[in-house]
């Protein structure tokens, strides 16, 4: 797991990754990659991350696939993220593509869900929490 | 003591109090009007562990986070 | 769709992709990245394609993936490609995840049972059709 | 005259024949009892469309192929 300051460097992930699996025998490698798209106006997206529950969320992740014969990367940012630059890359590497496409769609899922991690808006220098976008974690409402 | 801490975008210093479950912590949290609204679509977790057990028993110095409904990516 | 006589350069084709859409603000990003698994003492394997229906297939898919605002994109090797390198990356771009997950699994499952390329396992120089591997396309049968 | 190509593993040299339909083109090939079992698992392209329509009529200069099944990726 690796968590940046601003905008990932997409391609230097992707290309480190690959190379670092190039020995072990995957025959499938599906990264997704995650870009802030031009809408309602706004300058970048910023995120605010709790890292120890990330870590926690990535680790069993990680158990998770290896049982599967799998491996799962993930990389995020942190603070601002201008439009057209990347926030997110997560990416399974398995034997099968069978087995990596149903990881993939689980992995991106369950992080949109799950992961600790906090969206606001950029807009005139004015950070805005994305509300409306937001899912409550699994689990929410226990002290209500 | 235990401590309450608040991520995110809830924006609250970190609280202190005395309480032997998170049941005695919701209890205290909801006397502040502000937070009621938050706890109702936060998640827990005890020294960074989710939990989900309102009776989960709490020790001296534990730390408690309330986590606001999130959206990485 | 791009062939390439022998193994995919991966790392440039991934970016190159990566900067052709830079500005299209597609806010996901799903490449496939198919690798040579060495297995059953293979050296490599070896693939002939018929190029223009191929062509057909993708750009079928191409109108399929515009109709849900999306992009798909494809490179695959012809001839030997050794174990440990790529023979095959496709990738899908798309405003938002959820289309991009249910494309790029689509895509690629479409690929295998339907692009006409045939497959072979090179070991000591011999090249050996990979039949229990392959798949009959659709609507197999019409002259038997 | 049509011509009869023969994809990938098949490894047979274009065909030359009068036919009709692909019915025709059917039963002359059927009379090469080493491709009857090609057939079985081939699909069939008229000038580069895929095609499943035995009734499909051809015409002078058309090119048929056999495409023998396949496993890209």
């Amino acid at each position: 797991m690796e968590l940046y300051n601003g905008p990932l460097d997409v391609k230097e992930i992707f290309g480190r990754w690959l190379d670092e699996e190039a020995e072990s025998n995957y025959g499938a490698y599906i990264p997704f990659v995650g870009t802030i798209r031009a809408e309602d106006g706004i300058d970048a997206l910023s995120f605010d991350i709790y890292e120890p529950v990330l870590k926690a969320w990535f680790d069993a992740w990680q158990e998770r696939a290896k049982e599967r014969g799998a491996v799962v990367k993930m990389a995020h940012a942190i603070g601002d993220v201008p439009v057209h630059t990347s926030s997110y890359i997560s990416a399974v590497f398995s034997p099968k593509r069978r087995v990596a496409l149903e990881l993939i769609d689980e992995f991106v899922e369950d992080f949109k869900a799950n992961a600790p991690i906090w969206k606001y808006d950029v807009r005139n220098g004015e950070r805005i929490y994305a509300e409306d976008r937001s899912t409550p974690m699994d689990g929410a409402g226990l002290l209500a | 003591m235990v401590t309450v801490e608040f991520l995110g975008p809830i924006g609250k210093a970190p609280l202190q109090m005395e309480a032997a479950t998170l049941a005695e912590v919701a209890a205290k949290l909801k006397e502040d009007e502000a937070l009621v609204s938050w706890l109702q679509k936060c998640a827990v977790a005890l020294n960074d562990t989710m939990v989900n057990d309102l009776n989960t028993p709490l020790k001296e110095g534990d730390r408690i986070s309330i986590l606001p409904p999130v959206c990485g990516g």
